[in-house]
């Protein structure tokens, strides 16, 4: 354990440095607390809270959550307590964590972004802002911020001009071509990506001819997505310049080195918390073991390092 | 907060019926910490499809040191658990959950239907254990006397009364717990502890609210990660939104839930 | 086994009557002769055959397919024959197969689209032509025909002016709406969509540091893509009018039944070919019994038959 | 075609080396059909983690009714069927693909390396049954003792001589099979048949055709489907494109492929 601190972990994301790459996802991870049984939570890079509006949510109704083939759907329907309870209850009791906190925050308008980011500017114990752009934007009829460029780069946009600490927009794998939005997100000021969100999916129970989840759609998380969250790390990587983190059907130590090969800075790690609570510090403990039998200098060197036939 | 990961060592394997089977685990640590009404999360293989681990009841604990799961083979999970052996390892998470809040000194009455019984050998059993003068008036209903019978024997052999009722009649009452219910006279103070499945919860608290009986109920929903951190267990409650099976429950003031409840 | 002939399974794909709704997808069911040890192909409602190109190609060097969690990734490269031989030799060979074969076409121009569809019009023993527009457009750079509405409308449009045969456009998912291309190949003279292709993935041996796969990205299918597909075929159901063939991840009676009340008319058993040969033929076979037990007049009943909460 | 996809019962489990095992499996149809060089695909779970089949060579058959298999336990579908228990039924799909094309009245070598040996011993046995009067030479090769001697064993059962050689010496020579082979004088008539890792069998036909000898070799590749049906199983030929290494395979023609093949 102690051997652990030597190896060199640390990556930054923009002006966020972080003592190892390995984050957990949002809305996966509970406001951390939940973890403290099972996990050293000095010991993770970072942590991500789950999804925060400007006003509360009470969430869908049930059933949320179905298992399917190596993964899960699940539409929460993004319940909350809202910004300022947030900032009032969970931030307080955030704040003898000591790892970076990282909010994700959603609205259904960009000024609702701007709102949260606004409210949130300041806030003692926030390293930084996540912004999830796969939420429906109400008044363009429900089309996600994430699939139209010009949306996910207002959004951006928005809560940069805001924001008083980094901004990560977390795209949405459900777009014909990632790069086109990790480009226009890029411009329009982020200080890194964040990728990938969950896959919308929907599960039928044959004897009741229901959809399995009340809500009918819901987000594909899990092993079953490694694969394509992998293709869109590294397509992303190739064509942006800040930093990319990586997300999806993430659990272990090897795991996290083929994000970090396609080009990921960091990872977040979500539904493996789920099956494994301790999945994240067992990845950072894994990381240690990996960089010293490799002789590496640092873990930065696995970065992009992905040898091409 | 007393919650471990554990491997634990599967000790004991039995059949009790068709498809009803109970395991005894090794874990100091969570046989320890278990209260009534609390649950373990189990990983049912170490593939990754079934990937959620499944929650259980914690049914009895002994020496400190075992604890037990009784379950019945419904899908790929409990028929995985079902063919595990002895001396394997199970991950487990736990004991999770808020269990059962009783005066021990009050009167009180146990109600459970099918896998539901599971948690309320361990109330029962605590009961006699923390007030010797009062006994719990216990009934349990099934299916039938195979499913039945081995659960009210664990009963019986800690000295209980069970008032039985079967849907079929094949053991006790031909009928609903509740039909039983009607014919045992409760006095005011009877603080009512259930679990099984909804709709006989959603009778029990009818009959409850009737008589004006406390009413705690446990309630089984999806669940993914069973410590409060997915959202996913909800059930829907009186004042408004939702409450999440996992960590506000799954034991609840049945009077606090929304009924009726799907 | 006599039973099953009673219960009524047939449907039609617009001209064409399928005996039942279970058909092979193409690239995972050889010239069906290879699956004769374990299947009656007669008792099968179609097979389509490996995707067909104007020249023969040799396809992607090694390795071309790795495992993933319930999952595969592929990147065969799209050997084949080619249209002459494949004619002149496979149908030839296919056709005392006494059941309806649909041909797979690709091509990576709007004119040779065409020109194999010329050459294949009346051609014996060919029920319908299956379009892949998953394919690279490579006078425009590459982008897959499949992703942009205007290109996936003109291959359309040029595949129904050459055949004589029903034509049915099989729809990329990696797009960020389906329905868009789903409503303009529909528009454009399909006669049925078939959805899901396969999701573009990438899989990562974090040991030698090398893509797992020769082509570094592949295509994902089997049981992980079945949420994915489910919506898919859910959404476009909703918005065409013509018959809806269900992809991605069946492999039991169970798996075709949820397609079905999702809006499918037909199914094809991909990936799980590879696990069970038999699986068609016991998809079929699980039919029979439900329409039976269910005591329905005709699986038709099934079709688009979701409860919705 | 004979090729069957079979409920086959696990009659025997055997561990021969810390991570090697042999599984005897009862199916008169696929024993009866197999051939020395063809392969079984094996389902290890019933779940869909790991989904695809895995492919083992025939590396014996007996009475007309079983058929073994000889494995390192390498990955996690290995592992899986290392932990089968005997009377377990497993779904295996074979006999398939073409296996050693041999005269067996000519002089023949075996030439095996690790898990390569397996369809060997198949091949060996048959070679001894159908001509009498001539022995195939035997050549096999692994890392160290502990790993070879049980295989070298079941060759001296059948009454051959084996040359074997170790990584490390700890049997036989110390080096490869070929250090061995170029101490042996083979007749000019002499035809090699080839199982182990790729780059001894790029040494082997490099010998061979140094020898002019005639040479097959037995080809592992991924392999989705082993009937020719993903075309996911390529090995590069010599006259340009590619061969499908379970049903053109995975016996080949050494002189017909691409070397060196990676
Ligand atoms: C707090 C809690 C305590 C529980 N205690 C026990 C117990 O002590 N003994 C016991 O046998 N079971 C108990 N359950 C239910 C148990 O978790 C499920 O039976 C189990 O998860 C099913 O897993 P599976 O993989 O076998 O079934 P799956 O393959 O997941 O599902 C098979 C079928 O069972 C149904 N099912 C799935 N989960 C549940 C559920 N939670 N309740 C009812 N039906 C379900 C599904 O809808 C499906 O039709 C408890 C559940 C909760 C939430
Ligand atoms: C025609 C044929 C016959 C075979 N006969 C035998 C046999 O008789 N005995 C035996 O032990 N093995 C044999 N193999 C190899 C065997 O199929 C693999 O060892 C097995 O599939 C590995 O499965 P796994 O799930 O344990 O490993 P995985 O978890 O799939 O992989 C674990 C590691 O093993 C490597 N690996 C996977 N497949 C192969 C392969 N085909 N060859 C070499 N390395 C591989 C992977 O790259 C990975 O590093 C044969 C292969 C073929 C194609
Ligand atoms: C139950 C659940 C809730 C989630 N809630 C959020 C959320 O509030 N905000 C967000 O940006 N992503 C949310 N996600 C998406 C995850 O953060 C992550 O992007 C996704 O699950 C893919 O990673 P995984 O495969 O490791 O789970 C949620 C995922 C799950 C499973
Ligand atoms: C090995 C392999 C080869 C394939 N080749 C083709 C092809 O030639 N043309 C095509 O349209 N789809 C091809 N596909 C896609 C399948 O037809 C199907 O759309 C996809 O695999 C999803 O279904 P599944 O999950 O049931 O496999 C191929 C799939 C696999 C696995
Ligand atoms: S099961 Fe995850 S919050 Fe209750
Ligand atoms: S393994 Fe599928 S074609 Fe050879």
């Amino acid at each position: 354990m102690a051997d652990t601190i030597k190896a060199d972990l640390s990556v930054s994301i923009g002006s966020l440095k972080l003592k190892n790459p390995v984050m957990t996802a949002s809305g996966t991870f509970g406001y951390a607390r939940e973890f403290e049984p099972y996990v050293n939570l000095h010991r993770l890079g970072a942590v991500v809270v789950k999804g925060i509006s400007l006003e509360p949510r009470a969430g869908n109704p049930p059933p949320r959550i179905v298992e399917t083939s190596c993964g899960m759907l699940n539409a929460i329907g993004l319940e909350n307590v809202g910004v300022d309870r947030f900032i009032t209850e969970k931030m307080v009791s955030l704040q003898d964590v000591k790892v970076p906190v990282l909010v994700n925050i959603l609205g259904d308008s960009i000024d609702e972004y701007r709102e949260i980011t606004k409210r949130l500017a300041g806030v003692a114990g926030i390293a930084g802002i996540e912004v999830n752009i796969s939420c429906p934007n109400v008044k363009k009829g429900g089309v996600a911020f994430g699939t139209v460029p010009e949306m996910a780069s207002a959004v951006t946009r928005a809560v940069r001009e805001e924001s008083t600490v980094p901004v990560i927009v977390k795209l949405s794998p459900n777009v014909s071509d990632i790069t086109v939005i990790a480009k226009a997100v890029e411009e329009a000021g982020a200080d890194a990506v964040s990728l990938i969100n969950t896959l919308i999916g929907m599960a039928i129970d044959h004897k009741s001819r229901r959809p399995k989840i009340a809500n009918v759609i819901g987000g594909l998380s899990g092993p079953a997505i490694k694969p394509v969250a992998l293709r869109m790390v590294y397509q992303v990587s190739q064509v942006v310049s800040i930093p990319v983190i990586g997300i999806g059907g993430i659990e272990t130590y090897e795991d996290v080195l083929e994000f970090m090969l396609a080009g990921a800075t960091a990872v977040q790690i979500g539904t493996a918390n789920f099956v494994n609570p301790r999945a994240s510090e067992e990845a950072v403990e894994g990381l240690a073991c990996y960089v010293k039998e490799q002789k590496l200098r640092s873990i930065r060197d696995v970065i992009g390092a992905l040898i091409l036939p | 907060m007393s919650q471990f990961q554990e491997k634990t060592e599967i000790t004991r394997i039995e059949r009790l019926a068709v498809d009803i089977y109970r395991l005894t685990l090794l874990s100091p640590e969570i046989a320890s910490a278990a209260q009534p009404g609390q649950f373990v999360m189990v990983r049912t293989t170490n593939s990754k499809d079934p990937l959620l681990r499944r929650p259980f009841s914690i049914c009895q604990t002994s020496s400190g040191k075992y604890f037990q799961i009784l379950f019945k083979v419904v899908g790929r999970g409990t028929s995985l658990l079902a063919h595990c052996r002895e001396g394997e390892f199970l991950s487990v998470l736990g004991p999770l959950g808020n269990g059962f809040q009783v005066d021990y000194n009050s009167a009180n009455c146990l109600v459970g239907g099918g896998m539901g019984i599971a948690p309320l050998l361990f109330l029962g059993k605590t009961m006699l254990r923390k007030c010797k003068e009062q006994q719990p008036i216990v009934v349990l209903g099934a299916r039938n006397k195979d499913e039945l019978s081995p659960l009210v024997a664990d009963f019986k052999e800690l000295g209980l009364l069970v008032h039985a009722a079967t849907d079929d009649g094949s053991l006790g009452r031909h009928g609903l717990v509740t039909d039983v219910l009607k014919n045992i006279s409760f006095g005011t103070e009877c603080q009512f502890s259930v679990c099984g499945p909804t709709p006989m919860m959603r009778a029990v608290h009818f009959f409850c609210k009737e008589g004006e009986y406390a009413c705690q109920v446990s309630m089984e929903t999806a669940m993914a990660c069973g410590m409060g951190a997915c959202l996913g267990c909800i059930v829907p409650v009186e004042k408004g939104g939702y409450a999440h099976a996992c960590s506000d429950g799954p034991v609840f003031n049945a009077k606090e839930l929304l009924w009726p409840i799907q």
